[in-house]
């Protein structure tokens, strides 16, 4: 019964919503935007449940002796200083914006660093996991791009400047928009099955 | 704009009734066959051997938001999870999930507990994890994870960006298989180069209809096979109407 | 620089290494750092949260005079207080409410973003292609912007082809119609493979980069060290 | 009606069904009795092949079998079986088990005389085996036709040439009975007697006989190969360890070395020997456009990337800010990602280090709008109403009986700035602000223009908007190569040098890495098979 209920709240509130994006009337155009208010509060309500849900995981295995403790001993370390700094003299305080500037990004730069090699090597080692057309497609124009995003020294190899913004401008635009038109297919389906009551991830089973 | 807005409420509305159609019709009579994709055929064993050699399947679930189109994947990722952990519960070591939104990962443990009742076993909220709440502290948390639990198999269906090549490749290191499919376009592309079993936007849509989660999945894909050619119908007529300045 | 900027770019300077030793092998003190980069971001991700969203939208609107607004504002309220409930596995259930509520709301967000944002701008602008009289004063060379039009409009029909799902067979016999959707979808794979490769150069030059930036910092740092000892 | 229940999804269907209604999976003739069936019959090497082959779905030995194949990297695209079942797995074991103790009869099949399945059987294995067991059973053919020639031994796939040898060893015995003669008891010294205990003694000697002759080499390996794998499989153990030093180790470590030491030299020995793009003309438009600000412009930002694309979007960004600082713009800054406020505080902090900007006077900080592409559409539509209070906590705008704060004087709604930049790293947020923006923009009414700042990344995702006509974006720098591009068009110095030329020999680098890498990578690994398989074939 409950579960009913759950999926009728689902359903209407979703139906009313949808309307709401196509047929300009007012009252329509004003629940929906009210409606969306509220779920833009309850998804900032989430991430804050997902910070303590983050938190109450890592207590537990800082508290419980056990190998990896430490690094949860660290997280709840960053947590609540980062918390307690920028939550007590705001975001945009100089002293938030040290930990932002001398933590946060040095340590997500780097790994977006890190990403450089790990992209080289599957690049490497793409040819021998699928040798087929695809991966040849793949890798040529892959190199022939980033040869023509650097300088190169100065040299310049007629026609493959050009080459690369006709690439940009027709044939990856053209594999962009069938990936993109398929893919909106692919998300009215999953969420007409959320309207329809077919697929309730929020615990209507 | 109007028109175009009814145009728009016309096939979402058209959508609507192909599936319920296409559902009705799959009760009755065998649908059509469904192309091979290879990916899911792999997953299917994936899972067989995780269970098998008593190691984890860990589905991650990504960080779309969900008040945007990226949430759609996410859903996606739910039904899928729901599937396996409705069909792997038995084994010692259930699935686990990781996401990277808030709304995200309670949605993920209460699929899981939903698969739990059904198998009338005890859920673990441990099983639906947030890792990380921004797309590299989610990667970074992720990645360790792979690295701390025992994964067999990972399955990446979810709004991933670039920052997903270092999940891919901590699972690698480990030795563990990889399917992964996103909606986003630079994911996309690194998940081709680095997921051993990578999926190309729609298909990772068909991942429910694949694995068995439901008739209205496998309703929708005909749904959208139909619409498919409806939309390329429609492109190709408007050219040419625009190329003689109809339109 | 102040001593609070060297002690912070000395702690970036052991971070960045932190992270970089990955490369030679996973190691705890990698791990450490990546758990601290997860508790910090989400520290912030939180505080932005709070400040931004929390105070003004959930609580700010029930001390304004206007009685309307205040009955209004207590619905989220609600919502988000029952929602809390999640935190706790035995009351979850209770948090169940606001969830569909959510649930619902996102799967119309994400149909009617859909259509209205990718759907119907991407038909228009592969129809758009060949509205060629409309803006020849923007190019002379029509022919060519022909010739790439009607590649596009290839290439995304061949793409759009590849993922049909349903096979159309006769007693496992593919028909001819199918023969073509496959060969359509071939060549729809080739323009896939091409645009991948296009992103996958773009993200390996911004990884790249962000790498040069890294090492660019490392140098910095090093140089300003030895310029304050040395003088 | 008679109903059958699905393997996978535990649901009725009707009898006739081929595949399931609920969830399409593909049922079996033996569906139901397949579990019966599997376990009394004495599979014996018959079911190896399922084993080895895998293609009977109801077996779950072909699964991991199979999957061991795929596990080795040099696998080739195998067709895969449509049809096993999500629901095999929960029983996997106990079916796999089965698997186990036929392959025990199997040994015993081979030895008893009677095994009717025998004789094809050499042949089918051949067929079903994957390569990795092939050439194992290549050598061990090699070996047995020598081995032929010495008696008493079997060469394989000749087990049914086993079994008639031990089917005939009977008779030989009886033909050696005859030439005994009986020395004991009342039928002393008569020949051709049946004498039971002598009898009995040499009916049981064949017995153990056969059984020494029955199992070949070539069979013994491949009885210990499958026990090994199936005792391998038995114990639920961790997935197998990582060797300390692997060979994709030393690959990635090598490719992490030559990049790093790439991007070093330049930046140590400072040489400038890069040249900087020459015209751009997504980023000469971008100057064009904010050469004609009028004064004091307002200009909305919009800070969306991770904090990992500082670096680039940053360094692209700051020739931008210097030409639009210079001609004296203030700024609203706003973001649709938590970490947004803060990267935009950063960047214009760190943009002019000698003066810092004034927050509220020369800029002001509007944070994060919350909720994706509909917190930015309510954004287009209403600023004031979506976000009314700076990051701070002030309000931001002015209203009647209130004056907001100089930077958004004058604010009342998106189409007052003068200029939109959006600093972006994620094609769906990117497509997300044009999509949004555009119908505003594009409208001829409208005077404000949009301008991208955008990660290499996104280029064929933006640059179709900047082309098409009536243009929702006016203006693009692309990635670093656009910075550098800007730099050389105003001649600013914002942009170091020293930066362009690490990323022209990082491009350069990590280009030929892929090239000459993977086709050393392909190429090598394929010339030592050939010469392995050359080396069996001279065997």
């Amino acid at each position: 019964m409950r579960n009913l209920v759950y999926t009728a709240i689902a359903i209407g509130v979703g139906i009313v919503v949808l309307l709401g994006y196509f047929l300009q009337f007012d009252l329509l155009v004003n629940l929906r935007i009210v409606l969306l208010e509220w779920a833009t509060i309850l998804v900032a309500t989430a991430l804050l449940i997902g910070v303590v849900n983050l938190f109450i995981v890592h207590w537990r295995k800082s508290t419980t002796d056990q190998p990896n403790r430490v690094n949860s001993i660290a997280l709840l370390a960053g947590l609540t200083i980062t918390l307690g700094v920028a939550g007590w003299f705001g975001p945009t305080d100089p002293y938030s914006l040290w930990i932002f500037n001398y933590i946060l990004i040095p340590i997500e730069a780097s790994l977006m660093g890190i990403l450089s090699v790990v992209l080289i090597y599957a690049g490497v080692r793409l040819l021998r996991r699928k040798p087929n057309l695809l991966s040849i497609v793949f890798i040529t124009t892959a190199v022939v791009i980033l040869l023509m995003t650097g300088p190169l020294f100065g040299i310049d190899i007629p026609g493959l400047a050009e080459l690369r913004i006709w690439i940009g401008k027709v044939p990856a635009v053209a594999g962009a928009r069938g990936i993109l038109l398929g893919v909106s297919l692919g998300i009215i389906a999953a969420g007409l099955r959320i309207l329809i009551g077919a697929d309730r991830p929020y615990g209507g089973n | 704009m109007d028109s175009l807005n009814i145009l728009g409420l016309i096939f979402v509305l058209v959508f609507f009734g192909l599936m319920i159609a296409a559902s009705v019709v799959l009760r009755q009579r065998e649908g059509r066959k469904l192309r091979e994709i290879p990916a899911f055929g792999r997953l299917r064993r994936a899972i067989g051997l995780a269970v098998e050699a008593g190691s984890r399947l860990h589905i991650s679930l990504g960080r779309g938001q969900l008040l945007s189109p990226q949430s759609a994947i996410g859903y996606v990722g739910l039904s899928i999870l729901d599937r396996i952990a409705r069909s792997t519960s038995i084994s010692d070591r259930p699935p686990v999930a990781t996401a990277g939104e808030g709304s995200l990962g309670i949605l993920s443990q209460d699929t899981q507990q939903d698969a739990a009742k059904y198998l009338g076993v005890e859920s673990d909220p441990m099983r639906g994890r947030i890792t990380g709440l921004t797309p590299y502290s989610y990667a970074a948390g992720t990645l360790s994870f792979i690295q701390e639990e025992d994964i067999g198999a990972n399955l990446l269906i979810g709004s991933f960006g670039n920052e997903v090549a270092l999940i891919t490749d901590a699972a690698e290191r480990r030795d563990g298989m990889t399917l992964g499919g996103t909606d986003n376009l630079t994911g996309q592309a690194v998940l081709f180069a680095t997921a051993q079993e990578p999926l190309i936007g729609e298909e990772t849509y068909a991942g429910g209809a694949y694995l068995g989660a439901g008739p209205m999945h496998i309703a929708s894909l005909y749904a959208q096979d139909i619409l498919r050619w409806v939309l390329i119908g429609l492109i190709v007529m408007g050219a040419i109407l625009k190329l003689f300045s109809v339109l | 620089m102040n001593l609070a900027d060297w002690i912070g770019a000395f702690l970036g300077f052991v971070l960045t290494l932190l992270v970089f030793s990955y490369l030679i092998g996973d190691n705890p003190l990698f791990r450490i750092t990546l758990h601290m980069f997860i508790g910090v971001s989400a520290g912030f991700a939180a505080v932005v949260v709070i400040y931004n969203i929390i105070l003004p939208r959930l609580f700010v609107p029930i001390f304004i005079n206007n009685r309307s607004e205040q009955i209004l504002s207590l619905f989220p309220l609600i919502l988000a207080g029952l929602l809390f409930s999640k935190i706790s596995p035995r009351f979850a259930f209770i948090g169940n409410l606001p969830m569909s509520y959510l649930v619902g709301v996102s799967a119309a967000a994400a149909i009617g973003g859909a259509v209205t944002g990718t759907l119907i701008p991407q038909v228009l602008a592969s129809m758009n292609l060949f509205a060629v009289q409309s803006n020849q004063a923007f190019d002379a060379n029509v022919g060519l912007r022909l010739v790439n039009g009607i590649i596009i409009l290839i290439g995304t029909v061949a793409t759009l082809a590849y993922f049909q799902f349903g096979i159309f067979s006769q007693a496992n016999e593919k028909t001819q119609f199918q023969t073509w959707i496959d060969g359509l979808g071939q060549i729809g794979q080739v323009f896939i493979a091409l645009t991948f490769g296009f992103l996958f150069a773009g993200i390996l030059s911004a990884a790249l980069t962000a790498l040069i930036g890294r090492v660019l910092f490392l140098v910095d740092f090093i140089r300003d060290l030895l310029g304050l000892f040395l003088g | 009606m008679e109903k059958i229940y699905c393997p996978s999804c535990g649901k009725p269907n009707p009898i006739d069904n081929k595949f399931c209604d609920f969830c399409l999976t593909q049922f079996h003739p033996q569906e139901g009795d397949s579990a019966d069936s599997e376990a009394p019959s004495v599979p014996g090497i018959g079911d190896n092949q399922n084993g080895l082959g895998g293609h009977e779905s109801d077996s779950n030995v072909p699964d991991w079998l199979s999957e061991l194949q795929q596990s080795n990297e040099m696998e080739d695209e195998k067709p895969l079986d449509s049809d096993p079942e999500l629901g095999q797995p929960a029983n996997a074991i106990s079916d796999w088990m089965t698997g186990v103790s036929g392959d025990g009869e199997a040994t015993v099949g081979e030895v008893s005389p009677a095994a009717p399945f025998l004789p094809d059987q050499g042949i089918d294995e051949s067929q079903d085996i994957p390569h990795w067991l092939n050439d194992a059973l290549i050598e061990e053919e090699a070996q047995d036709s020598v081995e032929d020639e010495r008696p008493g031994e079997v060469p394989l796939g000749g087990e049914g040439r086993d079994v008639s040898q031990g089917d005939s060893s009977p008779p030989k015995i009886s033909e050696e009975t005859p030439g005994d003669r009986e020395n004991a008891g009342p039928l002393a010294g008569l020949r051709g007697v049946l004498s039971a205990e002598a009898g009995a003694a040499r009916v049981r000697k064949p017995r153990t006989y056969s059984a020494k002759l029955k199992v070949s080499t070539s069979q013994r390996a491949h009885i210990d190969l499958l026990n090994s794998l199936l005792e391998d499989e038995g114990q639920p153990q961790p997935l197998p360890q990582r060797r300390s030093i692997s060979q994709q180790h030393v690959l990635r470590l090598g490719i992490a070395l030559v990049l790093l030491l790439a991007i070093l030299w330049p930046i140590v020995i400072a040489s400038q020997e890069m040249p900087f793009p020459d015209y751009d003309e997504g980023s000469a438009e971008v100057n064009r456009l904010i050469s004609q600000l009028p004064e004091n412009a307002r200009v909305l930002v919009g800070f969306d990337f991770e904090p990992g694309l500082a670096a680039e979007l940053d360094t692209a960004a700051a020739p931008v800010f210097d030409h639009l600082l210079s001609e004296g713009a203030l700024l609203t800054l706003i973001s649709t990602s938590p970490s947004g406020p803060l990267l935009a505080e950063r960047f214009i902090r760190s943009i002019k280090p000698d003066q810092e900007l004034i927050s509220g006077l020369e800029y002001v900080n509007l944070g994060y709008i919350p909720g994706g592409a509909v917190g930015l559409l309510s954004f287009i539509e209403n600023p004031q109403g979506t976000i009314p209070f700076t990051i701070d906590g002030l309000s931001a705008w002015e209203t009647e009986g209130r004056n907001g704060l100089p930077a958004t004087t004058g604010i009342s709604q998106i189409t007052d700035y003068s200029m939109v930049i959006l600093l972006v790293d994620d094609p769906d947020t990117a497509r997300t602000w044009i999509e949004q923006l555009g119908p505003t923009i594009t409208n001829p009414q409208v005077l404000t223009s949009f301008v991208l700042i955008t990660s290499a990344q996104l280029e064929p995702v933006v640059r179709p908007y900047y082309e098409s006509s009536p243009q929702p974006v006016n203006g693009l720098v692309v990635g670093l190569r656009g910075g550098a591009a800007y730099a050389r068009i105003i001649g600013s110095d914002e942009f170091p040098g020293k930066f362009w030329d690490a990323f022209g020999m990082g491009t350069f680098v990590a280009a030929l890495l892929i090239l000459v890498g993977g086709l050393g990578y392909y190429v090598i690994p394929e010339l030592s098979r050939t010469a392995r398989g050359q080396e069996k074939v001279k065997r």
